[in-house]
């Protein structure tokens, strides 16, 4: 029961591809700041829609780029984004 | 209600994370819970720097973190030995290298790692920026 | 082989993450000030920059995409935008917020070879 | 679920190019020092901090590995490293500094069950 | 025997590029080239911080710097909007924002980008780290 | 002739790929602090052993990390670095 905090994009670094490798069967992933370009990205785009109901991003982050939300990624505000970390056991920042 | 503390070790100006880190903490307290503490590391110690002139037409983080303190009584603790190696120091430590000018000053605190132990101690969450 | 007070500048940076989008833009408008031939090249996520449908007033940024527009007010009318970068981010040209030259990929060593210095950001 | 006092620090990165690696060692025996158990991952990048042959005193950096054989005085006994980060490095186990154990990829997260916090460096 | 500008866009103490960069110049220096200055920018201006406080165990690149510029006659300018933003601010910047306190002294100099463009145009060489 | 200077780690970042994708016939391309580690990349590695003679090592960052040198890769000290910014007409940082 971890949630994974992304930060930077998938074109840049490996950050969220390593991060992908060890998630286990009841982690989620938020994606915030630049790792919101995730949903440009095709092939990582591909896995995450696999991952139905687990993957977040940070709606104010994912506006400022203007990145288009997917429906199979839930969007929330900071507000969401506590009560995640919450929900969660603990926090991972990669 | 539930507890946090929040560990930010990126820079100000430079990154979005520091920022990310007080709109998280603002966040938390508006919705009732307690952030018992920002611990501020590596070089997350620089938004500590009390002489950073922030232009008129950018968000002013340094004054943010401040109003978060005295508005919400949210304690903002910078490690010393990350701070003082990057040049934030309080007056006590200008004095002891004889330097008359320092860039840490109230509500920030300068602190050791210890008070980061209890902050984690008594907190729900752990959360990095 | 270069031009003398040529200068490239490559912006491979997406926005807002770090300051470096910013940045670089402040180090092109003062180059060109100062009597320096400005040319700008975008590529990897650096082209994220140039999204006309940007918002950052969400997170307390500047919306510095704005002056990409006035550039040619500075006389830096060379905007170079990798094609590839483009396409693998699903990106249209339409969707850009300023008229720039399409590259290949493999023209940027090339239109580097007539600059006199080049910085990146 | 998670034991009290309990904290992981996950090391990511490759010493010397940042100061990661550095001040997480410094964050490791201080939460020690301050009654916390602490357990260190190493992955991805993170691993080639654990090597043995390594002269940063040619760069002026510290030679903070030769602390890690000394992190069991410090009460810092669980010392996990990532194989497939090994070896896809091609590093061997003997090429390590200290004594670790190897862990799977996809056990990382199974190992944070148990912890109370979670940083990374 | 050639001419060099360096633009150091890196932070001190959190990464190795700073470091790289004096590294450089010294051994630009040593080979009877001529480095026409070093020019900081973005993170990099926190290089010019005088309040840095090095412990005794780890390289000092602030005295590195100052050594440079003194023994070599290397002129180290800090762009002034980067750095003030970040903390770094002369006594006179000091003054106009009623901060007794101040952190960029000499041999490090306060300057615009201006400077950068004349440094360049008399340059063989950018090399940025 | 281009000079392509590297420092961060292949196993990371994108930047050196990147690089690789764009690099013309003349180009060189200097590793330094954490780019050294490029050699324990076994596709990357491969791609520079063919571009032999184009491809330098800075000395001090690869002793300090202990990455030993291939063979096809030429060693240079922080003296030969400088005197490679002049062999090449410019510098380009990623």
């Amino acid at each position: 029961m971890i949630l994974h905090k992304l930060t930077t994009s998938p074109f840049k670094d490996l950050n969220l591809q390593n991060c992908l490798q060890r998630l286990a069967d009841n982690d989620g992933i938020l994606l915030s700041q630049d790792a919101v370009y995730a949903v440009m990205h095709q092939d990582i785009s591909h896995k995450l829609s696999q991952l139905s109901g687990k993957v977040f991003m940070l709606k104010e982050d994912a506006e400022a780029r203007g990145v288009l939300v997917n429906e199979y990624i839930q969007t929330i505000n900071y507000g969401g984004f506590v009560e995640l970390t919450l929900k969660f056991n603990k926090v991972v920042s990669w | 209600m539930s507890s946090f503390t929040l560990l930010v070790t990126s820079a100000p100006c430079s990154e979005q994370n520091a920022y990310s880190a007080y709109r998280f903490a603002l966040a938390a307290v508006q919705a009732k819970h307690t952030v018992n503490g920002i611990f501020f590391y590596q070089s997350g110690t620089l938004n500590g720097s009390s002489l950073q002139l922030t232009p008129s037409d950018e968000f002013d983080l340094y004054a943010a973190w401040k109003s978060l303190a005295n508005d919400h009584k949210v304690p903002l603790m910078v490690c010393v030995s990350a701070a003082s190696k990057r040049g934030i120091i309080t007056t006590e430590d200008a004095q002891d290298s004889d330097n008359p000018h320092f860039s840490l000053t109230a509500p920030f605190e300068s602190v050791g790692l210890g008070e980061l132990a209890i902050l984690m101690k008594n907190s729900d969450r752990l959360v990095q920026f | 082989m270069s031009d003398s007070n040529t200068l490239a500048i490559i912006n491979q940076s997406a926005p807002y993450g770090n300051s470096n989008g910013q940045e670089s833009l402040d180090m092109a408008m003062a180059m060109s000030n100062f009597a320096q031939d400005v040319s700008l090249f975008f590529i990897e996520d650096g082209v994220l920059q140039l999204l006309s449908k940007q918002t950052p007033a969400n997170i307390d940024a500047k919306a510095y995409h704005k002056t990409f527009p006035a550039l040619e007010f500075y006389d830096i009318d060379n905007i170079y935008v990798c094609k590839q970068s483009l396409e693998s981010r699903g990106i249209k040209v339409s969707e850009l917020c300023v008229d720039i030259t399409l590259i290949e990929l493999h023209e940027l060593p090339t239109l580097l070879t007539c600059q006199q210095h080049v910085m990146s950001f």
